[in-house]
């Protein structure tokens, strides 16, 4: 399938970068005619995916470094790829069961969000190297249904 | 974020604007809990109107905040929540916990 | 000066992005307490240069490589660094003249519009190769304004 | 971007909204130039209440648009410009070529 678009945001590992790396992918979004829900779904599961690398991958420090590539092909699949230099995750299908968390007082929900919002969900990682999430989501409900 | 937090009687009253995300949940946290530390409070209303966004930073907060008037017999209830955050309000199963109202009238009938 | 956040945006050089590259200028200037004027600048100011990185470095081909590097510094300078690897500019003093553009129907006022409303603008070229524009505005007008 | 084009008499009455940048400069100019094709318009009133953003390509098309009008002898208005849209309008001085009026009386009164 041929990209339309293709974007990489490279950010700290601060707190206040979450809310850019949605923003961004949100905008992202815009240029395709999505929905409203479709963008805030967009948002949401950007946000627990840079809030998981800083959290969990580099343990709150800030400074590290976050990469979020955007890739938009011209069916109007959205790929959002988020990716961590940090601790990486031992045991993936744990992480992956509903309230788990590795950190106390956290929801677990993360991606628990990530596959219910999204088509299509894969994590990887290796201890010690890194973790990354793609995530893939069709935006063309719309226009397929203008179509219909 | 905005925060405007009120007590009449023995209600908490808490008005949130803005993203409710890691960047702000721990000072919400810290806030509220200074403010019912040592009082009698029977009841936090959260009002989410001004609330444009949530992830699950926020809703930990929410969780959390329940679990402290839950352990000293209290209630909480949330009202005005936009249909994108009542949304991962019900994904989670908080919904279950925390009364979902659509205002205060409807904490009222309760 | 201490870094207080790093961001780099990579994409296409395609008309859609120039809202993407302003919109997340603008959240990262929003990280600190500016003006709603500043942020309004901020965004003319990007939009300009990162349009002359697809009209005239790429001529309008789409799906060319355009970089953005914002640099927030302690002490509230945003630093904005825009370039291109397109065709350069030959005479860079004719470039920067008022109401001089290289293609009929243009303004020709971009580099007037940075200058202006950034505190520091400096261009770099080698023809056949891109272009480099850097940018710098102090966004702790109002904090300095407070502590006074 | 959002356009509504209307003609009243002679008149040209040209609402846009949004963001004026190269993403739509074309498709704004060849919106208005096939409009006025033809047609004897005297004056083009351009409403910018809604216009959130405009870049050096927003203002391209306003010049046109106003060299167009000027050689067959019309003018050309700007009503309801926000101030982030007004001071790029002066910087450009395209602000002595267009009239930048408040609303459509302080059309009639200049
Ligand atoms: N980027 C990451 N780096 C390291 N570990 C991660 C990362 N993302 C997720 N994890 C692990 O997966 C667990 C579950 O994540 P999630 O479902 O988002 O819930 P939460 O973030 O609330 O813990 C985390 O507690 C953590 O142990
Ligand atoms: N990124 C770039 N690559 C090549 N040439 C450029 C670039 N940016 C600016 N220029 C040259 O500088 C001239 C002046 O730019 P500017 O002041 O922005 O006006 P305009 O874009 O309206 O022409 C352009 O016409 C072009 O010749």
């Amino acid at each position: 399938m041929r990209l339309k678009n293709h974007v990489r945001l490279e950010f700290f590992s601060r707190p206040e970068n979450v809310s850019l790396a949605r923003t961004c992918a949100a905008a992202c979004a815009a240029q395709v005619d999505c929905t409203l829900d479709e963008m805030e779904e967009i948002k949401l599961v950007v946000s627990e995916a840079v809030s998981n690398c800083i959290i969990h991958g580099y343990d709150n420090r800030a400074d590290e470094k976050i990469v979020m590539e955007l890739n938009l092909y011209e069916n109007e699949n959205l790929e959002i790829i988020i990716y961590d230099y940090g601790r990486g995750i031992d045991d993936i299908d744990q992480a992956l069961q509903p309230a788990y968390s590795s950190v106390p007082g956290h929801m677990g929900m993360g991606f628990v969000f990530m596959k219910s919002f999204m088509d299509y969900m894969n994590v990887e990682s290796s201890p010690g190297d890194g973790t990354t999430v793609k995530l893939t989501r069709n935006l063309g409900q719309r226009s397929n249904q203008a179509l219909a | 974020m905005n925060l405007d937090i009120k007590i009449i009687k023995d209600t908490l009253m808490v008005r949130v604007g803005g993203e409710m995300d890691m960047l702000v949940a721990d000072q919400l946290r810290y806030e509220i809990d200074r403010v019912i530390r040592g009082k009698n409070i029977r009841n936090l209303i959260l009002d989410m109107e001004a609330v444009t966004f949530m992830d699950s930073a926020g809703l930990a907060v929410i969780l959390g905040r329940y679990k402290k008037m839950a352990a000293s017999g209290g209630k909480m209830y949330i009202i005005k929540a936009r249909p994108g955050v009542k949304k991962v309000l019900e994904l989670s199963g908080v919904d279950k916990l925390v009364a979902i109202c659509t205002d205060e009238k409807d904490i009222i009938n309760l």
